[in-house]
C-alpha cells in the first residue's frame, strides 16, 4: 500500500516539474517571440507563477516530508510573491517612463 | 580519454577565457565604468580558478557530518580565501565607483580620451 | 602579557585599531594629534624589533595560536626590519609634519576619515612586511592600497582624480595577477606559507605552473613597484596627492613592493637554477633602461613634483639592479639603497611641501629666487639634492659606492654598468642643478614690483621646517655613520641569499 | 550529469562576459554583470563551495549591481564609441592568455583526489574542525579561527572602503540638512511594490540573522549576513525613499555600526593577547578551549557582520544621497 502510494507521489511529482519546464520552455520562447515589451513581459512572467508552483510542488513531493521540504516552500512563497512585483513594477516604470504598448499605437495609426 | 582530460580541464580554460575578456575590457575600453565592470569580470575569473582547484570528485562542501566515515570533502582553504577575496574585490569597486562619481563631477564626462583632452 | 613578544603583532594592530577609533573620536585637532601618537608608536615598535634583530634574533609570532603552515605566522629579520624602519619612519616623519600643510590641503571635516586612511595605510605597509603567508600578503596589499587611494584623492587639483582612477586600475591588476600567482603555487604546493611553500617548491620547480606562477608574481609586484615600463601610474599620483602623502609614500609605498618582490625571488624561486639567472637578464635590462629613460624624462620636466616622481623611477631601477647582480654585495647595496633613498626623496618631497606653504604653483620656473625668501628650505633641498646625486658625505653616497663595488665583482660586463650608473648620476646632477639655480636666481628687476613683494615673506619657522632639517640632517648622519642600515642590510643579503641563517 | 551541468553554466559565463563588454548600454551592461554573478554564484555551488557561493550571490549579484546601479545614476547610461587602444590591449591580452594556457596543461585535473591542495594543509582543517571548534562547518573554522588575522584584515578593507567613499564624495558623516535629499521618495505612490517590500524585509532581515548565527553549522556566518541584512535597509531605502531611510538607521549609525564591527573583532584579538595567548587566540578566554574558541568565533562573526554590513549601507547611502543633492560644486 505505502510502496505504492510512494509511486503515484512520485509520477504526481514528475508530472508537475514537467509542467513547470514547459512552462518555463514557453516563457523563454514567449520573450523571443512576441511583438512588444508588454506582451514579453507577460510571457516572462510565466515563468514566475505558473512555473514557479509546478517546478517547486514538484520538488516538494520529491523531496518528502523533511527540512528541505520546508525550505523549498519558503523560496516558493518569496518567489510567488516577488516574482510578479518586479514584472508589475518593470511594466508601471515602462508606462511611466512613455513606452506605449504596440497595439495602442497600431490602434491610433488606423484611426 | 582526451575528450575527458579536456573536459578536466575546462574550468581552466574558462578562468583564462573570462580573465581575458576582463583584461580586455579594462585596457581597451576608454568609459571609466566599463572599466569597472571589466576589473570585477577579472577578478571573478580568479575566483574561479580558486574555487576549481577545491573540487574533490564524489566530495561534498566542508561541513562535517558526524558520524559519517569515509565522506569526502572539497577543500575548505580556497573557499575561504575567495570569500575574502570578493569582499576585497567589492570594496575596490566602490572607492573605484565613487571616483567615477567625481570625476564625472569635475570634468562632465566619463571618457578617458575626453578626460585626457580636458586637461 | 609579555610585551616583548608581542612585538610583530603590535606592529601591525595598533594602527590598524587606532583607525576606526579616531573617526569613532571626532573633535577637531585630535584626528592629527592621536595619527601622529600612533605613528611614533610604531615607530618604537619598529626599533625595539631593530635592536632585537641586531642581537641575532629572528621575531616569530603565531596568529592566533597556530603552528605556521595552519594558520598565519609572522615572521621579521633583518630585511623585514630595515623595511619596517623605513615605513615606520616616514610615516612618523611625515605626520608630524604633516599639520599646518594637511590643513590647508583638506576641509576639517573631512580630517578624520583623512588620517584614518593614513593609519590604514601605515597597517597594511606594515603588515604586508612582518607577515610570512602569501594570501596575507594580498589582504594587507589591498588595506594599504585602498588607503593610499584615499590619500591621494585628497590632493585639491581636479587632475588627481584620474590619476587615482589609473592607479586603482593599475593597483588591481597588480594585486590580482599576484593572486593568479599565489593561486598557482598554492595549487602546486598546497600551502600559503612562504617557508613552506620554500620547501614544498623544490622537485616540481620546472613544472610549468609553478615558471608561470613566478612570471605573475613578479609583473604583479612589478606594477605595485612601478618597475619601469610599469611605472605610468606612478608619477600623476606623486604629482596631484596631497603634498604631505607625496613625502610618506615617496618614502615607502613602492619599496614595500619591492621588498616582497624580492622576498618572494630569493626565497620561493631560488631553488630554480635557471630561474634565477633568467629573472637576473631579465631584470638587469629593465632597471637600466628604467635608470637612463626615468633621468632623462626627470631632467627635461618642468614641475618639480613630476621630476622627482620620474626620479623616484629611476631609483626603483637602482634597487633592483643591484638586486639582479644576484650576489652578497649587489643585495646589500640594494637594500641600502632602499633606506637611504627614502630618507633622500623623503627629505626632497618634504622640502617640496614647504615650498608649497608659499608657492601655489610648484612648476620649475615660478619657483625663481625663493631662495630669497625661504633660505634653510633651499638649502635643506640643496644637501637633499646632494644626497640624491650621490655626493660623499651624504647617505645616497654611501648606497651608491655599494653599487658600484657589487657591479664591479662582475667584471668585465661591469663597466657598462658603471657607466650607466655614472652617466645617471650626471642626468640627476642636471636636474637637480636646474632646480638649484632657479632657488639662487637673482631677482631680475624687470619682474612687476606686486608680484615680488607678495611672495617674499620670512620663512615660518613650524614643524614642518624643523622634520626637513631633521631628515636632511640624518641624510648626512648616515652618510657619514652608514652602520646601522649598513649591517641591517648585510644581514639581509645573507638571509635572502640562505648563506646562513 | 553535474559535468554537463557544469559545462553548461561555465558556456553561459562566456557568453554573460562577452555580452557585458559587447553592450554600449552601461545600464545593460550592469544588469548582465548582475546575471553574471549569479552564474558564478551557482557554478560555485556546483563546485562544491557552498559559502563561497552564498557570498557570492549576496555581494556580487545583491549589493556590488545596487551600487553600480546608483553610480550610473550619477554619471552617464551609455559608453561613447571608442576604437582607440584596441590594438595594445590584444597584444598584452594574447600574451598573458597564452602565458595561462601554457600553465594549464601541468595542472591537476578538475577533481583529483590527489591533487597537492588536498595533500598538505587542508586535510589538518578537515580532521581538526570537530575537535578543535565544536562545530562541523570547516569553512567558518578556517575562516574565523585558523586564518581568522586574514579576516581581520579583510574587515579592515571594507572599513576602508567605507571610509575612501565617504571621504571622496565627501558625505558628512553627521546629518547635515545639505545632505538629506528632498526629491526622491522612492516608490511610496506604488502599491504594490510598497506593500510586497515592506512584507519582506522583516523576513530578509531575519533570513540574514539566521544565517549570522547559523554559520558555524552550515554555510553562512558575518560576510553573507551583513550583506543580506544590508540588502533588506537597501530595499528599505528603495520603497520609502531615502530620508525615511535615513530616519531609520541615521549615517552615524551606519558609520557606528562599522566601526564598532571592526573595534569588536579587534578587541577580541587584543582581550587574547591581555589573558596570556596570542592574538586572536580564544581558546586562552575560558577554561575549556573549545568553548572559548566557540564564543571568540560567535563574538568576531557578529562583528564581521556588523561591519560589512554598516559599510556597505554607508556606501549605497552615499551614492544614492547624492543623486537627490544638487551638485552644486560641478565645475
Amino acid at each position: 500500500m505505502i510502496e505504492w502510494l510512494l509511486i503515484v507521489v512520485d509520477i504526481v511529482s514528475w508530472i508537475l516539474l514537467i509542467i513547470g519546464s514547459i512552462c518555463v520552455l514557453i516563457g523563454g520562447i514567449g520573450v523571443l517571440r512576441m511583438p512588444d515589451f508588454y506582451s514579453r513581459i507577460h510571457a516572462a512572467s510565466l515563468t514566475d507563477t505558473m512555473a514557479t508552483l509546478a517546478l517547486f510542488s514538484g520538488m516538494i513531493l520529491q523531496a518528502g516530508f523533511s527540512l528541505a521540504a520546508a525550505k523549498l516552500f519558503a523560496i516558493m512563497l518569496f518567489l510567488l510573491l516577488t516574482g510578479p512585483t518586479a514584472t508589475y513594477a518593470l511594466a508601471n516604470s515602462a508606462l511611466l517612463s512613455g513606452h506605449k504598448p504596440k497595439a495602442a499605437v497600431l490602434e491610433k495609426k488606423v484611426e | 580519454m582526451k575528450l575527458f582530460e579536456f573536459l578536466g580541464y575546462y574550468n581552466y580554460w574558462v578562468f583564462a577565457i573570462l580573465l581575458m575578456i576582463g583584461f580586455y575590457a579594462v585596457i581597451a575600453k576608454a568609459n571609466l565604468i566599463k572599466k569597472l565592470i571589466g576589473l570585477s569580470i577579472f577578478q571573478s575569473a580568479v575566483f574561479l580558478m580558486y574555487i576549481s582547484m577545491d573540487k574533490v570528485e564524489g566530495g561534498t562542501a566542508p561541513i562535517i557530518k558526524p558520524g559519517v566515515v569515509d565522506q569526502l570533502y572539497s577543500n575548505p582553504l580556497p573557499q575561504v580565501l575567495i570569500l575574502t577575496a570578493i569582499v576585497v574585490g567589492v570594496s575596490t569597486l566602490a572607492l573605484g565607483l565613487a571616483i567615477v562619481v567625481r570625476i564625472k563631477e569635475r570634468y562632465g564626462t566619463i571618457e578617458e580620451n575626453e578626460i585626457l583632452d580636458a586637461d | 602579557m609579555d610585551f616583548a613578544q608581542h612585538l610583530p603583532a603590535l606592529q601591525v594592530i595598533v594602527p590598524l585599531l587606532a583607525a576606526p577609533l579616531i573617526v569613532l573620536l571626532q573633535p577637531r585637532g585630535f584626528a592629527w594629534a592621536a595619527t601622529t601618537a600612533t605613528a611614533f608608536f610604531s615607530f618604537a615598535v619598529s626599533i625595539a624589533i631593530a635592536v632585537r634583530i641586531l642581537a641575532g634574533d629572528i621575531l616569530r609570532y603565531e596568529m592566533g595560536g597556530w603552528f605556521a603552515p595552519i594558520g598565519i605566522e609572522l615572521r621579521v629579520d633583518a630585511f623585514s626590519a630595515i623595511v619596517l624602519l623605513i615605513i615606520s619612519g616616514a610615516a612618523a616623519i611625515s605626520l608630524i609634519a604633516a599639520r599646518n600643510s594637511i590643513n590647508q590641503q583638506i576641509e576639517d571635516h573631512r580630517q578624520p576619515l583623512f588620517f584614518a586612511a593614513w593609519l590604514l595605510a601605515i597597517a597594511g605597509l606594515v603588515g604586508m612586511v612582518v607577515t610570512a603567508d602569501a594570501f596575507n600578503i594580498f589582504v594587507f596589499m589591498e588595506i594599504s592600497s585602498l588607503a593610499g587611494y584615499i590619500l591621494i584623492a585628497g590632493g585639491p587639483d581636479r587632475r588627481t582624480l584620474p590619476a587615482v582612477f589609473k592607479y586603482l586600475i593599475i593597483g588591481t591588476i597588480g594585486a590580482t595577477f599576484y593572486l593568479i600567482g599565489v593561486g598557482m603555487i598554492y595549487m602546486m604546493t598546497g600551502t600559503l606559507n612562504l617557508e613552506d611553500m620554500a620547501q614544498r617548491v623544490v622537485g616540481i620547480e620546472d613544472q610549468r605552473p609553478i615558471l608561470v606562477a613566478a612570471a605573475f608574481v613578479f609583473i604583479g609586484l612589478a606594477l605595485k613597484a612601478a618597475l619601469f615600463p610599469l611605472h605610468v601610474w606612478l608619477p600623476n599620483a606623486y604629482t596631484h596627492a596631497p603634498h604631505m602623502v607625496t613625502v610618506f609614500l615617496a618614502a615607502c609605498g613602492t619599496k614595500v613592493a619591492v621588498y616582497v618582490l624580492l622576498r618572494f625571488q630569493f626565497s620561493i624561486f631560488q631553488s630554480f637554477g635557471e630561474h634565477l639567472l633568467q629573472f637576473a637578464l631579465f631584470l638587469m635590462p629593465l632597471a637600466l633602461l628604467g635608470i637612463i629613460v626615468a633621468s632623462l624624462v626627470a631632467m627635461f620636466e618642468g614641475h618639480l613634483k613630476r621630476m622627482l616622481a620620474f626620479s623616484s623611477v629611476a631609483q626603483i631601477g637602482y634597487i633592483l639592479m643591484g638586486a639582479s647582480l644576484m650576489s652578497d654585495s649587489g643585495i646589500t647595496a640594494s637594500t641600502l639603497h632602499m633606506f637611504n633613498h627614502a630618507l633622500t626623496k623623503g627629505a626632497l618631497f618634504l622640502a617640496v611641501a614647504k615650498f608649497a606653504t608659499q608657492y601655489a604653483d610648484l612648476r620649475i620656473d615660478s619657483l625663481k629666487s625663493a631662495a630669497r625668501s625661504m633660505p634653510l628650505t633651499s638649502f635643506a633641498f640643496v644637501i637633499a639634492g646632494l644626497s640624491l646625486i650621490g655626493v660623499p658625505g651624504t647617505a645616497g653616497f654611501i648606497s651608491k659606492w655599494q653599487l658600484i663595488m657589487a657591479i664591479m665583482e662582475t667584471g668585465n660586463m661591469g663597466f657598462i654598468m658603471v657607466a650607466i650608473v655614472v652617466i645617471s648620476s650626471l642626468i640627476a646632477v642636471g636636474y637637480i642643478w636646474r632646480v638649484i639655480e632657479t632657488l639662487y636666481a637673482i631677482p631680475t628687476d624687470d619682474l612687476p614690483d606686486d608680484a615680488a613683494d607678495v611672495s617674499v615673506k620670512p620663512e615660518k619657522i613650524d614643524m614642518l621646517l624643523i622634520a626637513l632639517i631633521f631628515t636632511v640632517a640624518m641624510n648626512i648622519y648616515f652618510g657619514l655613520v652608514p652602520g646601522l642600515p649598513l649591517t641591517l642590510a648585510e644581514l639581509s643579503s645573507k638571509i635572502l641569499l640562505k648563506v646562513e641563517f | 550529469m553535474t559535468i554537463v551541468f557544469a559545462i553548461f553554466l561555465l558556456t553561459m559565463l562566456v557568453i554573460t562576459a562577452v555580452a557585458i563588454v559587447q553592450s554600449s548600454n552601461l545600464f545593460v551592461s550592469v544588469m548582465l554583470t548582475s546575471i553574471f554573478s549569479l552564474l558564478m554564484s551557482t557554478n560555485f555551488f556546483v563546485l562544491d563551495a557552498a559559502d563561497v557561493a552564498l557570498t557570492e550571490a549576496a555581494v556580487g549579484a545583491g549589493i556590488t549591481t545596487v551600487i553600480f546601479l546608483s553610480a550610473l545614476a550619477l554619471t552617464a547610461t551609455q559608453e561613447k564609441p571608442n576604437r582607440s587602444g584596441r590594438g595594445i590591449a590584444l597584444i598584452v591580452v594574447g600574451l598573458t592568455a597564452s602565458l595561462i594556457i601554457y600553465a594549464t596543461f601541468d595542472k591537476p585535473r578538475l577533481g583529483d583526489p590527489d591533487a597537492p591542495v588536498h595533500q598538505h594543509v587542508a586535510p589538518y582543517y578537515l580532521d581538526n574542525t570537530m575537535e578543535q571548534m565544536g562545530f562541523p562547518n570547516v569553512v567558518t573554522a578556517v575562516l574565523s579561527s585558523y586564518r581568522g588575522y586574514d579576516t581581520l584584515g579583510e574587515v579592515f578593507v571594507v572599513f576602508a572602503a567605507c571610509i575612501g567613499v565617504l571621504f571622496i564624495l565627501d558625505a558628512r558623516t553627521g546629518t547635515g540638512p545639505k545632505y538629506v535629499t528632498r526629491k526622491m521618495t522612492g516608490l511610496r505612490h506604488h502599491l504594490i511594490p510598497q506593500v510586497v517590500g515592506r512584507i519582506l524585509v522583516p523576513f530578509i532581515v531575519l533570513f540574514g540573522l539566521y544565517v549570522q548565527f547559523h554559520g558555524e553549522y552550515g554555510p553562512g556566518g558575518g560576510f553573507q549576513a551583513g550583506a543580506i541584512i544590508a540588502t533588506a535597509f537597501i530595499l528599505y531605502s528603495l520603497l520609502e525613499g531615502e530620508q525615511a531611510a535615513l530616519r531609520a538607521v541615521p549615517r552615524s549609525a551606519q558609520l557606528g555600526l562599522v566601526i564598532c564591527g571592526a573595534l569588536m573583532f579587534g578587541m577580541v584579538g587584543v582581550l587574547c593577547m591581555i589573558m596570556g595567548g596570542e592574538f586572536l587566540d580564544y581558546s586562552v578566554l575560558m577554561e575549556n578551549p573549545v568553548t572559548a574558541r566557540q564564543i571568540g568565533i560567535i563574538v568576531i562573526e557578529a562583528g564581521v557582520g556588523m561591519a560589512v554590513c554598516g559599510a556597505m549601507l554607508s556606501i549605497f547611502h552615499a551614492f544614492a544621497a547624492r543623486s537627490a543633492e544638487d551638485t552644486d560644486e560641478a565645475v
